[in-house]
């Protein structure tokens, strides 16, 4: 690491303080333990702006009073801030004079009253009275920027730390200022809601009540609330939040800056889909299939006879279907119970993550300062792990060489090459397209290497060609799994017993299935094995057909009812709090008491200590060998007779959860099929335009759009539009 | 139109961002539509690709951008200190009796455009006042009926 | 010996006690008129156009030392208007068996919506039944006390009572 | 002898608590309790002969705890004295008392010895609990004071107030005495405590 920075001393308000050179005033009087109170000044979003003028200090030798949130701490510097300099004061009244001019009378009304900057720092710094007496300027309100934000362009004071965060940070540019000066207003295009995975961040961001979340609109206010540190998992980056409860229901979640995981950003789909615990279909009882009467509600008691009574008919033939989505605990009593205490040793894990990449483990902050990062795979990061992608933007506007190559790269690479990819970056003398990125990559002292895609093998590819590049301490390696802890429940599973979770492929008749979440019953394998099983027992949060076959269904429990650690994709345990309580018991406390009956003590309760912000544990295991380079995948016919290579990703707005949340419906995917420039224009089909695509007799009907990045030849749809379609496609105007 | 796609292209070539190459890239499709409908501001951020939201930014901060529809020809007159002085508002006045209008308007058949603009440069002559953006210094109340005859003898209006 | 005299002076207080008139208050029959300013029950006021003052702001929440008033918000829409401005409250609920009837919602109160009336007997067979809604706070108290004349106390009534 | 249509409503009885009062509104929590007593509410004359003996001299417990006991003691005094219905003597004796004031916050020691005392107390016994303190903790919500006086014994009366006047109080006991002579048996015999 270079020599440590130059120390400098400056004095603010007669104290004086040492802080590294470049330090800005307001983290130096922060320092200091004195307060510069400021309104548009947010390190996150990138360089200072100096917009709104709240942090006015008097700096000795400047004659104005100057905005301390634009001055980095020089040596010498002599600073009085408002509380010594009556100048500064008096500016600072002034400047609040000014944002209250035009302010709305609105407390009372405004979701922000009792926890708004504004009210804050008007009551420490501000004039006692107002002397407005002309008529303030009026706008209709609200105005709902999506179905999820609602604008109120009275109260915004114009700090611009909506639009620098759609610009600068989530880059989607779609929040934006329209007009100038005085007069200036936020607003999107025409009317199109603001459609991008981030858009409710600019809620956290808004010091004052101008962007308010229609979830949270008038649902309580905070002095009615409780804040529960837990981690959301709905995806495997695993931010970390607090989730906000009322009465015993959860009102909202919002961001908690962990520097290393989120960098204090939340996507769309875990800030707003909490709501679906209050969904009208939720199982609150666990059913029972009763021989004449079919599905009855049954008390917990006899579900747990039920259970026991099956599981004991079934003896060792017992197939367990992890969804991903379970605690660590879950997943261990679930797994000592079957392997243990049924003997059985076959389960369905959805990622299996390989133990080799822990050799690279680095936090996802690393990203941000690598000088080149490679994205392989076939699935979008934004749509598998968005806060990722967050980060990859934020290495490209530090400089960064950010690569992807894949179907929809900028170097073009036909679907499932990703582990042939890694191979040729690894070996000697790359192919001609990649030798330039392989001497980048060789080059670069930091490197960041992220594996996107459904190929349970990728941490080892990613493995050797990290090994192959010599990765140091600066950089990392990174694979996207699919499930949001489904590295804790492999470790739990291979933790209860020896042998590998194997694929029960064969058709002879399974004694007993338990589907563990609703994630699973969603796999068609599942599906599969239910219809030959005896017996099923499922947890689910809702219910579906699927659900509807087995024998007895138990009401499972949202992340936010569970106690226990999950892991996530950098391989960190963080943990899990209770912030309601489940309607029922939850799945821990139930297979608990069955492992019990099949004399395997499981503790019900979790035991985990981890802290708040958890630290990411070191690096173990050594890096394997290089991996044979593979055969690069089958060159497949570039769309010749207007047949495609159809590449189908999981997008981030699917699932049960996003489903039960009205106001997340317009961020669903769109029915349509991604074309590749070349190929559209080949075919004269334009965006918009229906098109057919047929595979062997199945055939659909999807909107085309042009997207110019894609590979030729390759059509890219969201899975929940492309079932039943084959890989490669023929696609027709309709 | 795909023609105004390979101008702002050609354009775009000369400017090291793309986010630069915005304002005249909204200047050719201010003259393409005489306005910028949202359909302009689409096929801008297309061209380069940004978002239309952006490109509204960026031209509803410049007063040259007419988010509006405007007539074939606009007046535009200086009502700032210097012009004010020696009588802009009367000549103001004349234009608006002429054309039948108020300033900020635009005549009913969409003919002619009247507006106030801050100082065009011309403090020395008298009110200025730009037809379709070619000056015309000093302009009295009296020289007002044969500027506004001569531009509905172009257009043939009404 | 004590001076015997003095025994007697006491006595004369006592004996003279029987001309008096007795100052019982025959309470259910007599009830005494309270003092303008006492505080009672509460009440919820609505505006002249019948639109409910109350926006649910929950400040009154907050001000109250024993929690006993729960407010949950919810949006006016065109179709059901129930308070000026965007926010009204769906539910309103005093607790009044926690109640310390100190006043402070009525200080809180932003837009004059509650004040305490001068109503005491409130007392109910049944704790739950000291749960007050909304609507019951809305309704004018069906059995309302004699108040003291205004005038006759010096102190100005507080504007926000006279009006609403 | 068969008896007349029960009464739809407890104010048709004569009870009038203010929440009995409101008629327009769906039967208070109290009378959804009373609801089944129905058969017991249409006392006989002999059992209303009794009911109005029991109102004429109900003997309340002295059990003053905090500022509430300064209002009940005044309730003896010259100025409002509830002699006036029979009740001159505070018993200091639980065997000799009907009536028990509970006045002021009950800490969670001193609940056993309430609930000894309440046990002492002879049937009929009624119950008022005075002050918020008394009904639900008031504005104690907090380690050391007993959420509730309704969590040990049961209750038949809450008075509201911290502390509620004395007329407030002798209010309670009007109301307690209309539910007596309504028939409607004290509240050990159909509330078990709230738990």
């Amino acid at each position: 690491m270079s020599a440590p920075p130059e120390q400098v001393t400056i004095t603010i308000d007669d104290r004086s303080v040492s802080v590294p050179k470049g330090t800005g005033l307001v983290e130096s009087a922060l320092q200091a333990g004195i307060e510069i109170p400021v309104f548009c000044y947010e390190p996150r979003l990138g360089p200072p702006l100096g917009a709104c003028r709240m942090c006015l200090v008097e700096i000795e030798g400047l004659p104005k009073l100057q905005a301390a949130c634009t001055l980095s701490a020089q040596d010498g510097m002599v600073v009085r801030t408002s509380a010594t300099s009556a100048q500064a004061a008096d500016g600072q009244e002034g400047v609040l004079e000014f944002i209250l001019l035009n302010h709305p009378l609105d407390c009372p009304d405004c979701d922000k009253g009792g926890e708004c900057p504004l009210q804050d720092l008007t009551l420490r710094y501000g004039p006692g009275t107002s002397r407005m007496v002309v008529q303030k300027r009026t706008f209709d309100k609200p105005i709902p920027i999506s179905p999820l934000i609602a604008l109120d362009r009275e109260r915004c004071i114009l700090c611009y730390r909506c639009t620098r965060f759609s610009e600068q940070v989530a880059e989607d540019g779609q929040l934006v200022a329209l007009n100038r000066g005085a007069s200036s207003i936020i607003a999107t295009f025409e009317d199109e809601p603001y459609r991008a995975h981030f858009s409710g961040n600019v809620i956290d961001l808004c010091p004052v009540g101008a962007l308010t979340s229609t979830v949270y609109r008038f649902r309580a206010r905070p002095w009615e609330i409780q804040n529960v540190p837990t981690v959301c998992a709905m995806c495997p980056v695993g931010c970390n939040v607090w989730a906000t409860t009322r009465e015993g229901k959860v009102a909202r979640v919002l961001a908690r800056n962990h520097p290393e995981v989120d960098g204090g950003w939340l996507c769309d789909k875990g800030r707003f889909a909490h709501d679906h615990l209050r969904a009208a279909d939720r199982l609150t009882e666990p059913i029972r299939r009763i021989r004449m009467r079919g599905l009855v509600a049954v008390p917990w008691e006899e579900a747990l006879d039920a259970a026991d009574e099956g599981l004991r008919a079934a003896g060792a033939s017992v197939c367990v279907a992890f969804s991903g989505g379970e605690t660590v605990e879950q997943a261990d009593a679930l797994s000592r119970l079957v392997r243990q205490g049924l003997g059985a040793d076959v389960a369905l894990l959805p990622d299996d993550p390989d133990p080799a990449l822990d050799a690279f483990r680095a936090p996802l902050a690393a990203i941000r300062s690598a000088n080149v990062c490679l994205v392989v795979g076939d699935e979008p990061v934004l749509e598998r792990a968005p806060i990722v992608d967050l980060w990859l933007r934020a290495a490209r506007r530090g400089g960064a060489e950010v690569v992807t190559v894949g179907p929809a790269g900028a170097i073009a690479a036909p679907p499932g090459s990703a582990a042939a990819i890694c191979a040729a970056l690894a070996a000697s003398s790359p192919p001609e397209e990649l030798r330039e990125l392989a001497r980048d990559l060789r080059e670069a002292d930091r490197v960041a290497l992220v594996w996107s895609g459904d190929d349970d093998t990728g941490g080892r590819h990613l493995a050797g060609l990290a090994a192959a590049l010599e990765l140091g301490e600066g950089s990392g390696a990174y694979f996207l799994p699919r499930t949001p802890n489904g590295r804790g429940v492999a470790q739990a599973w291979r933790a209860a017993g020896d042998g590998r979770g194997i694929d029960p492929s064969g058709d002879e008749a399974l004694g007993a299935l338990i589907v563990s979440g609703d994630e699973a019953l969603r796999d068609t394998r599942v599906v599969a094995l239910a219809d030959r099983a005896r017996f099923v027992l499922t947890t689910a949060m809702f219910m579906n057909e699927a659900a509807g076959q087995s024998h007895v269904i138990l009401p499972g429990t949202g992340y936010l009812e569970r106690d226990g650690t999950v892991v996530n994709l950098e391989g960190r345990s963080q943990r899990l709090r209770r912030t309601v309580e489940p309607p029922g018991w939850d799945e821990l406390a139930f297979f608990a008491q069955l492992a019990r009956r099949f004399g395997v003590d499981v503790d019900p309760w979790t035991r985990a200590g981890v802290d708040e912000l958890a630290a990411l544990p070191a690096r173990s295991g050594t890096a394997p060998v290089v991996a044979a380079p593979a055969a690069r995948g089958p060159q497949r016919a570039a769309g010749a007779g207007g047949d495609f290579e159809l590449v189908r990703y999981r997008a981030l707005f699917s699932g049960a959860a996003v489903e039960r949340v009205p106001q997340l419906a317009f961020q669903r995917p769109a029915a349509e099929v991604e074309l590749p420039g070349g190929d559209a224009s080949r075919l004269h089909i334009a965006t918009g335009e229906r098109v057919v695509l047929r595979s062997g007799e199945v055939s659909r009907e999807l909107a085309a759009r042009v997207n110019r990045r894609l590979a030729p030849g390759v059509a890219r749809v969201a899975e929940e539009h492309a079932d039943g379609l084959a890989d490669s496609v023929r696609i027709e105007k309709a | 139109m795909s023609e105004l796609r390979d101008e702002i292209h050609a354009v775009a070539r000369r400017y090291p961002a793309r986010r630069s190459a915005v304002i005249p890239a909204l200047r050719l499709a201010q003259e393409r539509y005489g306005w910028l409908p949202p359909e302009a501001f689409r096929e801008v951020a297309a061209a380069l690709d940004l978002t239309p939201a952006y490109c509204k930014s960026v031209a509803s901060f410049y007063d040259m951008f007419h988010l509006e529809p405007v007539g074939a020809h606009t007046v535009e007159i200086c009502t700032n200190v210097s012009c004010a002085l020696v009588g802009a508002q009367r000549t103001l006045e004349a234009f608006e009796r002429e054309l039948g209008i108020r300033a900020g308007e635009t005549t009913r058949d969409g003919a002619v455009s009247l507006r106030t603009i801050e100082c065009a440069g011309g403090c020395g002559w008298g009110p200025v006042v730009a037809v379709d953006h070619r000056y015309r210094e000093p302009v009295r109340p009296e020289d007002v009926p044969a500027i506004v005859g001569e531009l509905r003898r172009t257009t043939g209006g009404a | 010996m004590q001076n015997p005299f003095e025994g007697a002076k006491g006595f004369a207080v006592t004996l003279g006690q029987i001309f008096r008139k007795p100052i019982t208050q025959q309470y259910p029959e007599y009830k005494r008129p309270v003092y303008p300013r006492f505080r009672g029950r509460h009440r919820l006021h609505r505006h002249e156009n019948g639109l409910e003052k109350c926006v649910g702001c929950s400040l009154c929440a907050a001000a109250c030392p024993s929690d006993c008033i729960r407010v949950v918000a919810a949006e006016n829409s065109p179709g059901n208007r129930v308070s000026p401005g965007e926010r009204y409250a769906r539910i309103y609920e005093i607790n009044l068996s926690r109640c310390i009837f100190c006043g402070y919602c009525e200080l809180a109160c932003p837009f004059d919506a509650i004040t305490l009336g001068n109503e005491f007997e409130l007392s109910e067979y049944s704790r739950d039944d000291l749960i007050y809604t909304k609507d019951m706070l809305l309704r004018p108290p069906t059995k309302t006390m004699p108040v003291a004349d205004r005038d006759l106390y010096d102190t100005p009534d507080p504007v926000w009572k006279r009006e609403s | 002898m068969t008896r007349a249509a029960p009464p739809r409503r407890l104010a048709e009885l004569g009870l009038s608590s203010e929440r009995v009062l409101m008629k327009d509104k769906e039967p208070g929590s109290f009378e959804r309790e009373v609801a089944e007593l129905e058969e017991r509410l249409l006392p006989t004359t002999l059992e209303k002969a009794v009911s109005w003996a029991q109102t004429k001299s109900m003997w309340p417990d002295t059990f003053g705890l905090a500022c509430c006991a300064i209002e009940m003691m005044s309730i003896v005094s010259a100025r409002y004295d509830i002699a006036r219905f029979g009740m001159e003597a505070f018993r200091a004796s639980p065997r000799q008392a009907d009536l028990l004031i509970v006045s002021g916050r009950v800490s969670h020691k001193m609940a056993a010895p309430l609930r000894q005392i309440y046990d002492q107390m002879l049937e009929p016994k009624w119950v008022i609990a005075m002050g918020a303190c008394a009904s639900s903790g008031g504005m104690f919500n907090n380690y050391a004071v007993l959420q509730g006086v309704d969590r040990i014994v049961p209750v038949d009366i809450h008075v509201p107030g911290c502390p509620p006047r004395p007329e407030a109080l002798m209010e309670g006991i009007v109301r307690l005495h209309e539910k007596v002579r309504a028939g409607v048996p004290p509240a050990y015999e159909f509330r078990r405590v709230a738990t």
